[in-house]
């Protein structure tokens, strides 16, 4: 791996990082119920996009399917040698479908917050305290 | 190999003239004074990804990769007609 | 087994056909499997859409003349229209004072069917320096912005924009 | 020759946008402005799935993220409010 | 092959299976029957089935001699997802299985005044399968999405009555920091299987130890940095979803507005299985703090406790100055699980044993907290401890339910939790904490006072206005006297059960090697 | 060398043809953008845009599926590639203008600026009550 | 302001440099380098070893033979998540019964749909050829990419362009109701949940076997699926486990949808009356 390389692969990291860490603010800091639920869903793609990334491989790779039913030995040897790791990809699709979940329920909450206190800010939905 | 040769030579040639097209795009999302501005210059960009994407598969030789650009081609059309129903001021499922 | 029976029959077996084919492009293998599947999902998947999509007689559909023309057009209108437009268009952009004139023109059209305005439509947007931005259906109007208006007047501007698109929009829907 | 270095170039050119994306949706007003720029953000990811050799989530992804999130967004903006509030802090 | 099968090997894998099939089915079925009862009996009858289930994988658990690995699929441990099974997990999934079946007894009465039952049945089996999946389980990745089963159940059940904004409210609040609690669990999962290579319980302990598996081989990376990063989000994550103080302020929000069954099953299981999670790690992965990686452990452990003093402090302040019944009790919650974390951040066997002791008695005098609760609002309509003036008086089987839950919780004597906390000073004591104990009861007498303040309020104040006249119905006084008389068992039973049935758990949560070797008997049989 | 036979031939013509058309595309694409970041109103730039979408996307990616019907090295494959493109190329005929369309009326109705403008008869049909 | 501002900007920082401090510290497992896992590579290795078979998935798409065979109870659970979202969803939006007003009201609204014929028109096309291409992605879901739920969520796509192009009401016409959409999805979920118990029904019989069990292994004694012929390749129970969650999904987004794109008056209308109560 070169120098180039490994200073690329670095950025992208610290950049995944950053969105994580920027989200996570927007999360926290913004009043706006479905600014925070924008920042949910970046945050959770960027956790998906992070392991993808460390399951990625610098030799040449090709996706994880092998391209016929009918392989030879040598075909197979060269597909192992070659394809990216499969685990992340089974774990993000998971992933994904459970953050899709989660971000529906709470549109579906957030609509019916409206419907009771007429605004979205969590500064005037407080009737809870403590 | 030459004609794998000639496919990296257009390559060269077409991946970066890509990317850079969709970095203006980006830019123009980013600037965008309206909100159609923005969403025209996203279906460009979209657009613009499915060439990059299917000539990347070319480039790479896994013809597995291509179905996503077709996909994102289907996918960037919805986007524009709901921001645009959005636009019309009208309740989304009427 | 009423002659509408027998239309709705037609309709659905030549979309099954359609739908067949995207199936297997999007697939891109014609084994067992993709037949059987295929063939089952795109019949239902046809008689889902078949009211829905064609409202004409399925003779039209299988009308060879009509593809015939259809094919022509696209020929056409890919090859000389679109490059013609793609030219000027990009003089505009290049050019460092940006020579435009834009306003939005009525243009009339004067085809029946749904389709046929569609494809009009779609072929003046497509060509850039043309964007249909509001159809009147019950005038029969488009309401076009055009990058260089040369007239207002509703005659020039058909000539200018629509012409070539409704003759061949006639022969091929209507 | 390998192609690896494009891959990584392409990489690193969409996870920077995705970066100025977050923050633009982070200090947006408009709420419907951070649904575009976050489908926008979506489609940045996309890419990125597919040069780390991800189709199958290529293809969840892009109906997820660009098509369904935006749009239910929209659904819920339109039933709702449009702009975000002023922090008063 | 002579792997050791036996039929019955597939009871503990068709428990969450058998709670989400039903909750598939449920909505078929109110579809075609469009009948109340008929989703109340097969809710009921499910939840028994399951309860005798998790009894007979309790038994194999204590009859074996090493945890009860059921693999999915037929895939050995490192290439598919295997349930492992302890002592220590089969308790806590009885634990659950008990508060589910009682809660669905007394759904069918205390529900009786809302309407679409049929989804709140749906979601408690899909809360049941999360929980009991959550306590079974093998695989830190399938741990993430059993945790989401239960978390996304417990958000909708506390949106159930969405009529009411402080439902919604609290269920929003829930839901937002939940998921992001999940969503930084999944990072650290990210981080383990960056370094480790692999997803599987037993084979992290293994690689923690050093030592090879089949398939994995060893651990790849810096095995500290990884450890370090990862049990650092992996405690906050869960933290969060246990209520511990600085993260705790979802819950008081989320049971105000939520049916009093939620509120009882996730206090008594929910935020249990959160606490077992960390203690896993802790204990059975990363191996204590004699284990290899002593440093990292050393400081969660003292996080540990220091959030569970603080929780344990300002959890009984807020109680006394509640007004509305259920926020107070979900400050107990607080309490309680603050009880709990010291007794897992000791670090020593008994601390363990008082943890796990508490986790029950706690679960059980809880429950009884709620339901009583439950049966006053249920008649009185409201939540205000000034509106339930004396409606004690007209209940008296639930008033006995409530000074019984009330004083067990407070740590009177004969009662359990008393039981509890007192092992949890010894271990204190044995673990030169000494002065910890003094947080205890300083914290046990602020929850005494606000325990009294209901009782007070509930048995001897003059109504201020005119009470409806309702009885307690025995489908609702049932499962209060059940809970009041176990309360009192257990206290009784305490030296019997302690070292009976809460020592071999713990035990088994802290035998690593067992742990490893079941695992890898079966891998290295199965992977050459 | 390449040619060979007539198949060669044929190969060569494919390559030549799709690579043109792949290059002029991406061309087209670049000066698409420019014109999307220079023209001066939302419904200026939706020429740009289509410049950037037929010229840029459409006619590339009739350009690949040519292209890679000439390449042996991925086998079989290279059908998938090339059905998959075409198909792809059809689609964005047909939404590209219709997704413009549909987002340049609700833009005007929304009332964007149509600035610069020689003339809008659209906006005085409006006024006149003549168009909804 | 300004100071949490500087204050927040120098944590991000901080984090991004001791996070990736971090990596560079633990540099031979959390970049991506030359090499994958030994994990990945035994999945790599097995799923389609032909010459091999006792770990074999019978599918050449190591990501879905993971889905659904190697991790498979990952993907069962995953889907009720799902669902129960989709329920949370409902009990949220959840109404008593929709009275005579109610509907006058959704006759009113009926007036003014969707948007330009244009529009519509290609709406319509767009659709149906999404309909045929999510099934061709779910019918492949074990040979190429795609699979149960891309397909699922791909064909969602469809009805939420109609429901946007020519309004909820064109879709209730033609009997797409929420009620059909939950029978749908649930029967889809059944049929994986008895694909995952069928193998048990061995069990009974004595024979060895493990819930979700896909293909025959040496140490069990379960037949295994069908893997099919050459022409006809199923790859066990992979393709029954996509068909069904591509059905079950897809229903269950259209019902959501379908509860989303409800008219905000109604639910107006519906609280006013639980007030008046």
């Amino acid at each position: 791996m070169s120098m180039l390389e490994f200073t690329l692969l670095m950025y992208c990291y610290a950049a995944l990082i950053a969105v994580l860490a920027i989200s996570l603010y927007g999360l926290v800091r913004r009043p706006n119920i479905l600014k925070k639920i924008i920042c949910l869903s970046i945050f959770g793609d960027t956790a998906n996009t992070l392991i993808i990334f460390l399951g990625f491989r610098t030799r040449n790779p090709i996706p994880p399917i092998v391209p016929t039913l009918t392989p030879t030995k040598s075909l197979m040897m060269e597909f192992t040698r070659r394809a990216v790791d499969p685990v992340p990809q089974c774990l993000v699709l998971t992933a994904i479908v459970i953050n899709m979940a989660v971000l529906m329920f709470l549109i579906f909450l957030a609509i019916q917050i409206y419907r009771h206190y007429g605004t979205l800010d969590v500064r005037k939905v407080a009737r809870l305290r403590g | 190999m030459e004609v794998h040769s000639l496919i990296n030579t257009i390559a060269m040639v077409v991946i970066p003239i890509y990317a850079v097209a969709a970095l203006l795009f980006v830019i123009r999302v980013l600037k965008g004074p309206t909100i159609p501005d923005m969403v025209l210059a996203i279906s460009c960009l979209s657009y613009d990804l499915c060439v990059l994407m299917c000539f990347l598969a070319i480039y790479i030789g896994s013809s597995l990769l291509v179905l996503g650009a077709l996909c994102l081609a289907l996918w960037a059309y919805i986007l524009d007609i709901s921001v645009a129903k959005y636009l019309e001021g009208r309740e989304l499922g009427e | 087994m009423g002659s509408t029976t027998l239309s709705k029959l037609g309709k659905i077996i030549v979309l099954t056909a359609f739908f067949f084919l995207i199936y297997v492009i999007a697939s891109a293998s014609i084994t067992l499997l993709d037949v059987v599947v295929g063939l089952a999902a795109s019949s239902v998947v046809a008689v889902l859409v078949a009211e829905i999509l064609v409202k004409s007689p399925p003779s039209k559909l299988i009308d060879l003349r009509r593809w015939g023309w259809y094919i022509l057009y696209a020929l056409h209108y890919f090859t000389v229209i679109e490059w013609r437009a793609h030219i000027d268009v990009i003089r505009r952009i290049l050019h460092p004072k940006m020579p435009i004139n834009p306003g939005i023109v009525r243009v009339p059209y004067h085809v029946v069917t749904d389709y046929a305005t569609v494809l009009i439509a779609n072929s003046i947007t497509n060509t850039p320096g043309t964007v249909v931005v509001e159809v009147d259906e019950s005038r029969k109007y488009y309401y076009v912005h055009w990058i260089d208006v040369i007239s207002t007047k509703e005659e020039i501007c058909y000539e200018k924009i629509s012409k070539t698109f409704e003759k061949y929009a006639k022969r091929i829907f209507d | 020759m390998s192609y690896v270095i494009v891959l990584e170039v392409l990489l690193a050119i969409a996870f920077t946008v995705a970066v100025i994306c977050t923050y633009m949706v982070v200090k947006e007003r408009d709420l419907v402005k951070a649904v575009v720029l976050s489908a926008l953000q979506s489609i940045m990811y996309t890419l990125a799935y597919y040069l780390l050799m991800a189709p199958d989530i290529v293809l969840a992804y892009v109906a997820v993220g660009v098509g369904i999130y935006s749009v239910v967004l929209l659904f819920a903006i339109s039933k709702t409010e449009r702009f975000e509030e002023v922090e008063a802090r | 092959m002579n792997l050791e099968y036996t039929p019955i090997l597939h009871v503990p894998a068709l428990v969450p299976i058998l709670a989400v099939g039903s909750a598939f089915a449920l909505p078929l079925i109110h579809l075609v029957t469009k009948s109340r009862k008929v989703c109340e009996y097969f809710v009921v009858t499910i939840t028994g089935i399951e309860l005798v289930l998790t009894t007979i994988v309790l038994h194999l658990a204590y009859t074996s001699t090493k945890p009860i690995i059921y693999t999915f699929g037929a895939w050995p441990p490192p290439v598919g997802i295997v349930y492992e099974i302890d002592r220590f997990s089969a308790l806590l999934g009885v634990l659950a299985a008990v508060l589910f079946f009682t809660a669905a007894l007394y759904s069918t009465k205390y529900l009786e005044k809302d309407y679409g039952v049929e989804w709140y049945y749906t979601l408690l089996l899909g809360f049941e399968a999360g929980i009991v999946g959550c306590a079974y389980t093998g695989d830190i990745f399938n741990l993430f999405v059993m945790f989401e089963v239960l978390s996304i159940s417990a958000y909708a059940l506390v949106a159930f009555r969405k009529d009411v904004p402080e439902a919604v409210e609290g269920s929003l609040k829930y839901a937002i920091v939940g998921s992001v609690a999940t969503t930084i669990y999944f990072i650290a999962i990210t981080f383990i299987y960056g370094s480790f290579g692999t997803l599987n319980m037993a084979d992290l302990a293994a690689k923690v130890r050093g030592l090879t598996f089949p398939v994995t081989g060893t651990a790849l990376g810096n095995v500290h940095v990884a450890t370090g990063i990862a049990l650092a989000l992996i405690v906050w994550a869960f933290s969060i979803e246990a209520a511990l103080v600085p993260n705790h302020f979802w819950l008081p929000d989320a049971y105000v507005g939520a049916p009093v069954t939620f509120s009882a099953i996730s206090s008594g299981a929910a935020v249990n299985i959160s606490l077992y999670i960390i203690a896993r790690y802790l204990y059975t992965i990363l191996q204590g703090r004699d284990g290899p990686a002593a440093p990292t452990v050393e400081a969660v452990l003292i996080a540990l406790v220091v959030m569970g003093c603080l929780s344990a402090i300002v959890g009984s302040v807020l109680m006394i100055v509640q007004k509305d019944i259920n926020r107070l009790i979900a400050y107990s919650t607080i309490v309680n699980s603050g009880y709990i974390a010291i007794g897992l951040g000791i670090g020593t066997p008994l601390g363990i044993v008082a943890a796990l002791f508490h986790m029950i008695n706690h679960a059980v005098a809880k429950a009884l907290l709620f339901f009583c609760a439950g049966n006053y609002v249920h008649v009185v309509g409201s939540r205000d401890l000034d509106d339930l003036a004396g409606v004690g008086k007209k209940m008296p089987l639930t008033t006995i339910g409530l000074v019984v839950g009330a004083l067990a919780l407070a740590g009177v004597p004969p009662l359990n939790c008393f039981m509890s906390k007192l092992i949890l000073a010894q271990a204190l004591f044995e673990a030169n904490l000494t002065p910890l104990i003094a947080v205890i009861v300083f914290a046990s007498v602020l929850s005494l006072m606000a325990y009294l303040k209901i009782i007070y309020n509930v048995y001897c104040r003059a109504p201020v206005k005119k009470l409806p006249e309702a009885r307690e119905h025995p489908l609702m006084a049932y499962p209060v006297i059940a809970y009041a008389i176990t309360c009192i068992v257990f206290g009784l039973l305490a030296p019997i059960l302690v070292p009976t049935a809460i020592e071999p758990a713990v035990t088994d949560l802290l035998n690593t090697d067992n742990y490893i070797k079941a695992a890898m008997e079966i891998a290295e049989k199965l992977l050459r | 060398m390449l040619v060979q036979d007539p198949y060669s031939v044929l190969k060569l013509a494919a390559l030549i043809i799709g690579g043109v058309l792949t290059v002029v595309g991406a061309l087209c694409d670049l000066i698409g953008a420019i014109g999307l970041l220079r023209f001066p109103n939302y419904f200026v730039r939706l020429h740009a845009a289509t410049v950037a979408t037929i010229g840029g996307a459409v006619y590339p990616l009739f350009g690949v599926a040519i292209m890679s019907l000439a390449c042996d090295f991925l086998g079989v494959a290279r059908w998938f590639i090339s059905a998959i493109s075409f198909l792809t190329a059809i689609i964005i005929t047909l939404t590209a203008p219709t997704g413009s369309h549909a987002v340049a009326r609700a833009a005007h109705k929304a009332g964007v600026p149509v600035h610069p403008k020689a003339c809008d008869l659209l906006e005085e049909d409006r006024k006149r009550g003549v168009v909804k | 302001m300004r100071g949490t501002e500087l204050i927040v900007v120098m944590c991000t920082v901080i984090l991004i440099v001791a996070v990736t401090t971090a990596v560079i510290m633990g540099i031979t497992a959390y970049t991506p380098g030359p090499e994958v896992r030994p994990l990945a590579k035994f999945y790599l290795e097995n799923c389609l070893n032909l010459w091999n078979r006792a770990y074999w998935a019978a599918s050449p798409e190591a990501v879905c033979s993971m889905l659904w065979d190697y991790r498979g109870i990952d993907t069962l659970y995953e889907t009720t998540v799902f669902f129960l979202a989709i329920i949370g969803g409902v009990t949220v939006f959840r109404l008593i019964e929709v009275t005579p007003p109610l509907e006058s009201l959704s006759e009113k609204i009926r007036r003014v749909l969707g948007l330009s014929v244009i529009v519509r028109t290609i709406s319509k096309i767009v659709a149906s050829i999404i309909l045929i291409v999510a099934v061709a992605i779910a019918a492949h879901g074990h040979l190429t990419p795609g699979g149960g739920f891309q397909a699922g969520a791909a064909i969602s796509v469809a009805p939420l362009m109609i429901i946007i192009a020519l309004s909820r009401y064109f879709l209730e016409e033609r009997k797409l109701t929420k009620e059909r959409m939950l029978a749908l999805r649930t029967v889809g979920l059944l049929t994986i949940w008895c694909t995952v118990i069928i193998p048990l029904i061995f069990a009974l019989v004595g024979q060895v076997v493990y819930a979700m069990q896909n293909q025959a292994k040496p140490w069990t004694t379960f037949p295994g699926f069908p893997t099919g012929q050459l022409s006809t390749w199923i790859a066990g129970s992979l393709f029954i486990y996509n068909m069904a969650e591509f059905v079950a999904v897809g229903a269950g987004f259209t019902l959501l949808f379908l509860l989303l794109s409800l008219p905000e008056e109604v639910f107006r209308e519906f609280m006013r009356r639980l007030t008046r109560k």
